[in-house]
């Protein structure tokens, strides 16, 4: 109960702040920044209480909230933690407050505006993740389009209404189709059973035939895939992110990405089992696509931020690779991979903003040599794009190694009874892996190395603020690196009940006991 | 025929009524009148209270028995339509000083409130005209803009034309079943004679009409832009609001068959797509409402393919949040001096940085008008294309919902113009009126009281 | 966290201190941090192998902490001590140590000489987690850390360019092996449901388990070991990494971190004793490497170059030695490889210590006499490298031909006759080294010459104790000492009287690259230089080394950028996909142009389109009625 | 019988003409006479019903009719003249400014 109220509290506290920080007078734009620093920081240590008591073993809801909201339809407003979105919740209130202290400097336009929607798209994040009701997740995951349209269109850059509008369409017209989906998954429940209800508890396992099950998968599938994006939905994104300001890629890259793959893990495939299970080919080729060529366009870019934007695209393919899979590894891999990729890119937009804060330029060719010149900024720098390219220690490694391993696992046997096409994915998914170095690396270097080249230079090292930012953002990085055992027992009973949904008793499992001959052997050799 | 009954089920109208005779007497009384708003203003939320406090007493009574019944939908329905029209007159304030608008105003309610009670076509008519008729004036009486006749004129011969069609089908079904009940078109519908049906396609054609369905949408645009302000809000949603409860009060819980719903359903999806397209381009403020007022006249009808209470729910939840937000639109325009100027698009250019709050309001209607959640106007389109759903028209449900997304496009582009644009120049910012601001606030409550808890009226309706 | 914990910690340890404060804390501080721990993770290594050996050599496992579990599986992270380890430990833990205080010497005037030492001690950190590792993760963990700090040392000079690519260049390349190595992996998690390499052996000693193929496994390891050890195809990294300090260049591109394949395939002998094909490819691999490489050596002028050359060519014969399933010999060579070519990649450092910075052996010579001790240390490596006894080096190669020759596991004459060929080369590309650099006459011009001067002790102390090293360390018979846990593969019958004569053949070998180098170079090679435009050709191919960069640049990178940017780029995102979305937005503006028209403001208009829509319902209604 | 037939058809008649009336006619003033013959249609036709069903409601309703074809013209004719004061002309084709 009380973990209820603290989870609710945790949802409501971005519309305080937006509150507070109205009532505040004009031209006191330090204080906004402040409060709203506060506000989120209050947020990150309510949620992290709430994650530490947050109980591995319980397979369903924690902490719930489940009150009528439009009774006649069946409409609850039911929120509450699971094992899908407890980390990711962690993650948007770990990520809100850098966010907020990130634009500190960056933004001088309409400072109360701005960091009003900045809490209006953390509360619209949060509510989706949390959102256990069919309806009051569509609303939260619309909801979201408001505020990202505003932060890209009115501090944007030069193209920022061309990138903002086509965000809002691109993404608008998946949700559309969605809509329609799920009325007709409802309805058809509630011809079923009789009891009219949006509860995603209730709606797990409706009885549908194969065609219905393929529109509806396609019309959610559309919608989460172009928020993930998946190639060929993905060419919003770059333009998103290269106009966006910092905090509008920030949230994009950190967040907003991952409630695509999150929609898949938690809607998506379990409200279609069979579809999905017949749609999972597709699905792993579209993901290993996304992951080459989206590596691939990354190496070819001179913008930093689209380099990013590319990467993204590409680690994406990694969670969905995982979650295609239908390996518990692969799909623990997965969620780790959301959280660690959130964390990489969120840092390194923010570390690619604090440079165009001094140099007044995204071009990587006026850059080079900065690791003489700004020594503290390079070694963050490199250590997230060694997170971002997966090196052990980090998270990113992490989240892709348990990823690959779990596609693999997953193929080879497929391999064995004749169908390699799987292991085919699986193993250029793999070579994937040098495709990442490559351009990470080739980035880095640019940026990094070689004879120093500063526009508007000489320019000053990271201050404090920014020292701290980035270094609480390392924190989590190397705790998923070093030590994931945690966090990955927290979303155990999620990975299970995802893969007892979709793949049902075709689950391969690498978590089961292993061949019997180890057991005697591991004691022969002890 | 007993007079308590009378008395208590047109309550609302008696009160409009008192209404208007107090206009007139101040008419006569002096020449140069004042506190005619006040009056109004007074009467009309008079009437307002009345209707919701019988709807939620759930009164039911028949007055005057075959000709008019009432009942706590109708008095619901009544309440919707009154309640528009309260910020209306908070706009008129600053275009109609004085002079017959609100006369006029409380006889057209007074007409929609009458069809909101009607049994029998001999009241719907009747009402229909008390309707419309002001109306026409009201148009021609925004003497700020010489083509305001122009558009009174073509208002008029559709509206006449409609009256016309809609009486050519009453008369087949007298024809018919020797009634003028509006019980007995509910059994024409599914009859295979050739008279029967001329008589509802007319009839229905009639309100597609009044409604403004492509094709009988041209006069809208016209009108709409030529008339000023409060008249054009009060057309878009008093009268919309009016003419599409009687149409559910018309065709009952009855569900439509064959080829009714595929004539129904075409030109629904006609003017969705229509009026969105068509939207886009627009560079009058008024004008964009009109085209967008006629994709949203095709979202209504398109509650119509579904049947049962969720039909009445879904247009009275529709038409509510539809107007609502016209009119927070409206009561939120920069107040400049010139008509045509205060129209034009163009100077909402930068309005965030004049007009803060103003912005943002007209930003939350736009958005809202979109069907972008959290914002009502989500759960109004959400409950018709339900209802479609659940009718078993899926198809027509899909082909709807991405008509509607065509329309999100010049929503947001007014967005743009007002957060992302740089101002023109040589404008200044204008304090808007303080009546403006109440119909603002008047709009706003109900709005987000909408918003968080939708379920309390649904409920209700 | 027991004593092997702390073997792998320490390190770690000097490298968060001298990376985080060393800049604040004073170069004596950051030597004797960077230095201290090192040294101190020696010690604990040496007391935990006396220990070993002590409990007769009963494996220690140390688990530090569970990384990760799921279902009822679990990684952990444990660190595992046996004969083979603890070779590898202690020399790593030794030539690391040496080569650490080497570099107090060698980096002294260099700015940023904590940021070396931290990332030398990052190095050793990885490292000993690659060899103490118990799980193939852990291994895989130290694994890539090694490529890291190998690409961060390498780059260590980043304002130059070249220097920062050739970084890149070879973690890349280390990816592609790795790929493999993380597909092996996964094999072997699915054949043994654990990945501690122990429990991985004693699974495959009972035979391979279904569904899987030891050669497959073993082929993919390789390919990672390839990366790792610069192998064909993969060698194209490791002449390039000399870009990076000297002392670099000895600790991790000589004698610890390109050995790691080595050791790998050693590690995982369990499953290469089943993997037939696999070991071939090994060996195969192995031989052509070392002819290839040695083969290019021979024409090098840069120092460094052909030391870098003759590794990889070493590295050839462990492969070798590897393929033929004599695990213990392979490692044999690893260790006297290890000391003697560490000695000598800082021999060639106190030599380019002493020409301030001059590589090209051209334009050295006559340097005996000035550094003496560089060059005593120097001689004596090169003998070893080139095989003459009773150096180390003699040692450990006799042992390689003879089981290429001998052993029943893929044992082969042309293999024996390629091993040869190159021995021989090595010989004499050895010498001509060591007399371009030391003999004839002094090439390099007043300036350099003035300045020539023997390096300080930090330095020529380490050269002597290696050099001690790399005499002596072959009495030491570690195939012997390995042979319980990697016991030598038999010989086939038809081979063994062959041992005597093959002692002697090794032997003349040496000798001969020996006197071909002093007859070819004796005076300043005028005698060589007479020779090579009769082999232009050949000497034009040496030189290029085969143009094997050019033809990956022209086979994979440059396709692979033309594709992304011309196919995926300027077709796929830009025109087909934001292509169509243009179009469809275009025509909603024209639809919505046309519609606008369409409302001309005139009545009759709109009356007609009324009565056009009447009529047109009430039709519809009567015909569908 | 068939003298209702021929009453309704000629109802029908008169309402046909007067919407085509309305679409093809050019001058204001005519417009509003073919509307107002729309209606006597109507009237017509409710008439004829009514005198055939012996039903006296479609009487009443045809007296109402009346009574709001009056009143539309009481607000036409005053348009018109407004119309007529701005354009000196009863033309339709004069009055096209609204568009779009």
């Amino acid at each position: 109960m009380a973990d209820a109220i603290l989870l609710n509290i945790v949802l409501y506290l971005p519309l305080l702040g937006i509150a507070l920080i109205v009532a505040l007078p004009e031209g006191q734009d330090d204080r906004v920044r402040h409060l709203s620093f506060g506000v989120m920081l209050a947020q990150f240590v309510i949620t992290a209480m709430l994650y530490l008591r947050f109980d591995p073993t319980v397979a369903g809801l924690q902490a719930e909230t489940n009150l009528p909201w439009i009774a006649d339809w069946g409409v609850y407003y039911r929120i509450g933690l699971d094992g899908y979105n407890v980390l990711l919740v962690l993650l948007t209130a770990f990520l809100g407050p850098l966010v907020v202290a990130g634009a500190f400097s960056a933004i001088q336009k309409d400072v109360k505006l701005f960091f009003s929607m900045v809490f209006f798209i953390q509360f619209a994040m949060l509510g989706t993740f949390l959102a256990q009701d069919l309806l009051l997740f569509y609303i939260f995951w619309e909801t979201m389009l408001i505020p990202m349209f505003l932060i890209i269109g009115i501090w944007g850059g030069e193209r920022r209404i061309y990138a903002t509008v086509k965000f809002v369409l691109y993404t608008a017209f998946g949700s559309i189709l969605m809509l329609a989906a799920l009325i007709y998954l409802v309805w058809s429940q509630y011809t079923e059973t009789g009891n009219l209800s949006f509860a995603l508890a209730d709606l797990f396992g409706t009885q549908l035939t194969m065609r219905e099950q393929g529109w509806l998968l396609a019309a959610f599938a559309l919608s989460f895939a172009i928020k993930v994006p998946m190639v060929p939905l993905h060419t919003w994104l770059p333009d998103a992110h290269v106009e966006a300001p910092t905090t509008g890629s920030v949230i994009l890259a950190g967040v907003l990405l991952k409630m695509g793959t999150y929609g898949f893990i938690k809607l998506g495939f379990p409200l279609f089992p069979e579809a999905s299970l017949a749609a999972m080919p597709i699905v792993m080729a579209l993901a290993v696509i996304s992951i080459v060529y989206g590596a691939c366009l990354a190496l070819v870019q001179t913008d930093i931020k689209k380099i990013i934007a590319y990467s993204s695209i590409s680690h994406l393919g990694y969670v969905m690779l995982g979650l295609a899979s239908l390996d518990l590894l692969g799909i623990q891999g997965a969620i780790i991979q959301m959280v660690s990729h959130g964390l990489t890119a969120a840092g390194l937009f923010l570390m690619v903003g604090m440079i165009y804060e001094r140099c007044h330029t995204r071009d990587l060719g006026a850059y080079g040599g900065l690791a003489k010149v700004l020594p503290v900024y390079s070694v963050f720098f490199m250590i997230l794009t060694l997170a971002a390219i997966g090196l052990p220690t980090t998270s990113g490694f992490t989240g892709e190694f348990l990823v690959l391993m779990g596609a693999f696992l997953a193929a080879w046997p497929q391999h064995l009874a004749g169908d390699s096409v799987p292991l085919v994915w699986a193993v250029i998914a793999v070579s994937g892996v040098v495709l990442g170095a490559m351009y990470m690396l080739w980035l880095a270097q640019r940026l990094l190395y070689g004879t120093t080249k500063v526009p508007h230079g000489p320019v000053a090292d990271l201050n404090r603020r920014e020292r701290l930012i980035l270094a609480a953002l390392l924190v989590p990085v190397f705790w998923i690196g070093l030590a994931p055992a945690e966090p990955m027992l927290k979303t155990e009973q999620a990975a299970l009940h995802f893969q007892r949904l979709v793949a049902g008793p075709r689950a391969t499992s690498s978590g089961s006991a292993p061949a019997p001959v180890v057991q005697q052997t591991a004691e022969a050799t002890r | 025929m007993n007079w308590t009954q009378v008395l208590v089920a047109m309550l609302p109208e008696h009160l409009l009524l008192a209404g208007i005779v107090m206009l007139l007497l101040l008419d006569i009384a002096s020449d140069r009148p004042r506190g005619q708003l006040a009056v109004a203003l007074a009467a009309v939320i008079a009437a307002t209270l009345a209707a919701s406090v019988l709807a939620i007493a759930g009164y039911t009574a028949e007055p005057f028995a075959g000709q008019l019944s009432v009942d706590s939908s109708a008095f619901a329905a009544k309440a919707i339509v009154l309640v528009l029209a309260i910020p209306v007159l908070l706009l008129a304030r600053d275009e109609f000083p004085d002079g017959p608008f609100y006369l006029l105003l409380l006889s057209s309610l007074y007409g929609a409130s009458l069809i909101l009670s009607a049994d029998s076509f001999l009241t719907l008519f009747l009402g229909l005209e008390l309707m419309s008729i002001p109306v026409y004036t009201m148009v021609l009486l925004a003497m700020r803009r010489p083509d305001c006749t122009e558009a009174a004129l073509k208002y008029l011969i559709l509206g006449g034309t409609a009256t016309a069609m809609l009486l050519m089908g009453v008369s087949l079904q007298f024809g018919y079943t020797g009634s003028l009940q509006l019980a007995d078109f509910g059994l024409l519908l599914d009859t295979g004679s050739p008279m029967a049906q001329s008589a509802v396609v007319l009839v229905l054609l009639a309100f597609f009409l009044k409604a403004a369905i492509v094709p009988f949408h041209t006069w809208a645009p016209d009108a709409y832009e030529a008339a000023t302000v409060p008249v054009t809000g009060f057309m878009a949603t008093v009268v919309k609001a009016g003419v599409l409860l009687a149409a559910v009060r018309l065709f009952g819980y009855e569900s439509l068959s064959g080829h009714l719903v595929e004539l129904l359903a075409v030109l629904a999806l006609a003017s969705i797509v229509w009026g969105n397209l068509a939207a886009i381009r627009q560079t009058s403020f008024r004008r964009m409402i009109a085209y967008s007022s006629i994709a949203h006249a095709g979202y209504l009808f398109y509650a119509f393919l579904g049947d049962g209470e969720g039909r009445f729910q879904a247009v009275a939840f529709y038409s509510l949040v539809y107007g609502l937000m016209n009119l927070l639109a409206f009561a939120s325009l920069p107040a400049a001096g010139d008509d045509a100027e205060r129209d034009r698009l163009e100077n909402l250019k930068g309005y965030y940085q004049r007009a803060p709050f103003a912005a943002v309001m007209i930003a939350m209607a736009m958005f809202s008008l979109a069907g972008i959640p959290p914002l009502p106007g989500f759960v109004a389109k959400f409950l018709i294309f339900r209802n479609v759903i659940e009718a078993g028209y899926t198809l027509y449900a899909v082909l709807g919902l991405v008509g509607s997304y065509l329309g999100i496009y010049f929503y947001l582009r007014l967005v743009v113009y007002m957060f992302m644009s740089p101002a023109p120049a040589g404008l200044q910012p204008q304090p808007t009126a303080r009546l403006a601001l109440g119909a603002t606030l008047i709009c706003l409550v109900p709005t987000i009281v909408l918003m968080v808890y939708p379920g309390g009226l649904l409920r209700g309706l | 966290m027991g004593a092997l914990s702390w073997i792998v910690v320490l390190p770690l340890v000097g490298f968060l201190v001298n990376g985080l404060a060393g800049n604040r804390l004073g170069k004596r501080f950051v030597s004797v941090v960077g230095c201290g721990l090192p040294i101190a993770s020696f010690l604990i290594a040496a007391a935990s192998v006396a220990a070993l050996l002590a409990n007769d050599s009963k494996p220690v496992i140390d688990v530090a902490f569970t990384w990760a579990t799921f279902g009822r599986q679990s990684f952990e992270i444990a660190f595992y001590l046996d004969r083979l380890s603890a070779v590898m430990v202690l020399v790593v833990t030794g030539v690391g140590s040496l080569i650490h205080i080497y570099s107090t010497g060698y980096m002294h005037e260099d700015e940023s000489y904590a940021r070396f030492f931290a990332y030398l001690n990052l190095f050793l950190f990885f490292m000993l987690l690659l060899v103490l590792g118990r799980s193939m993760l852990v291994l895989f963990v130290g694994w890539e850390g090694v490529g890291l700090a190998s690409y961060l040392l390498i780059g260590f000079w980043f304002e130059d360019p070249e220097k920062a690519a050739a970084g890149k260049k070879a973690f890349i390349t280390n990816r592609i092996g790795d790929a493999g190595f993380l597909l092996g992996m996964f094999l072997v998690f699915f054949a043994c449901g654990t990945l501690d390499m122990d429990r991985v052996n004693a699974i495959f000693a009972q035979g391979v388990p279904a569904g899987v193929t030891a050669s497959v496994i073993g082929v993919l390891l390789f390919i990672g070991a390839t990366g790792k050890s610069a192998q064909i195809p993969l060698h194209v990294w490791l002449p390039d990494a000399m870009a990076g300090p000297t002392p670099v260049s000895a600790l991790i591109h000589a004698a610890t971190m390109v050995t790691a394949g080595v050791y790998l395939v050693a590690r995982m002998s369990g499953i290469f004793v089943h993997a037939e094909f696999a070991s071939n490819l090994v060996a195969t691999i192995g031989v052509l490497t070392a002819f290839f490489a040695a083969s290019v050596a021979l024409v090098q002028t840069d120092i460094k170059r052909v030391l870098a050359y003759s590794t990889i060519s070493q590295l050839g014969f462990m492969f070798l030695a590897a393929g033929v399933g004599a695990y213990g010999v392979a490692i044999f060579h690893v260790v006297t490889h290890a000391f003697f070519k560490a000695c000598l990649f800082l021999g060639a450092g106190s030599v380019i210590h002493a020409m301030s910075g001059e590589q090209d052996i051209r334009k050295m010579g006559a340097l005996a006499k000035k550094i003496p001790v560089t060059f005593a240390t120097f001689a004596v490596s090169t003998a070893a490298i080139a095989g003459l006894p009773p150096l180390s080096g003699f040692f450990s190669k006799d042992e390689i031909l003879w089981f290429a020759y001998g052993s029943s596991f893929g044992g082969a004459p042309w293999l024996l006759l390629l091993a040869s060929a190159t021995a021989l080369m090595t010989a004499f590309y050895m010498f001509r080294l060591l007399w371009l650099t030391f003999f004839g006459s002094p090439r390099m011009d007043e300036e350099v010459a003035h300045h020539i001067h023997e390096s300080p002790w930090s330095m020529t102390g380490v050269l002597v104790v290696l050099a001690l090293l790399a005499a002596f360390g072959g009495f030491f018979s570690i195939p012997h000492f390995l042979e319980p846990l990697l016991p030598l593969p038999l010989i086939r019958p038809e081979a063994q009287s062959f041992h005597g004569p093959l002692v002697w053949i090794a032997t003349g070998l040496g000798v001969g690259g020996l006197l071909l180098a002093a007859y070819f170079y004796a005076n300043d090679g005028e005698r060589a230089a007479r020779l090579k435009p009769k082999f232009e050709r050949i000497h034009k191919l040496l030189s290029g080394k085969y143009y094997i960069d050019e033809l990956y640049e022209a086979v994979l990178g440059r396709p692979l950028n033309w594709i992304s940017e011309k196919v995926f780029l300027r077709i796929g995102d830009r025109f087909l996909i934001d292509g169509s979305l243009d179009g469809l937005a275009a025509l909603a503006q024209r639809s919505a142009k046309g519609l606008a028209r369409l409302q001309t403001g005139n009545l009759h208009l709109y009356t007609f389109l009324v009565l056009a829509g009447l009529v047109g319902a009430l039709l519809w209604s009567w015909r569908n009625g | 019988m068939d003298k209702v037939q021929l009453l309704l058809s000629l109802a029908i008649a008169l309402f046909s003409i007067g919407l085509l009336g309305v679409i093809v006619r050019r001058n204001l003033l005519v417009m509003l006479m073919c509307m107002e013959l729309m209606l006597n249609g109507v009237n017509l036709s409710l008439v004829t019903f009514a005198h055939q069903m012996g039903e006296m409601v479609g009487a009443v309703l045809v007296f109402l009719i009346f009574v709001v074809a009056t009143a539309e013209i009481a607000v036409a004719i005053p348009i018109v003249l407004l119309l007529v004061k701005r354009k000196h002309s009863l033309d339709l084709g004069a009055y096209m400014d609204l568009k779009g």
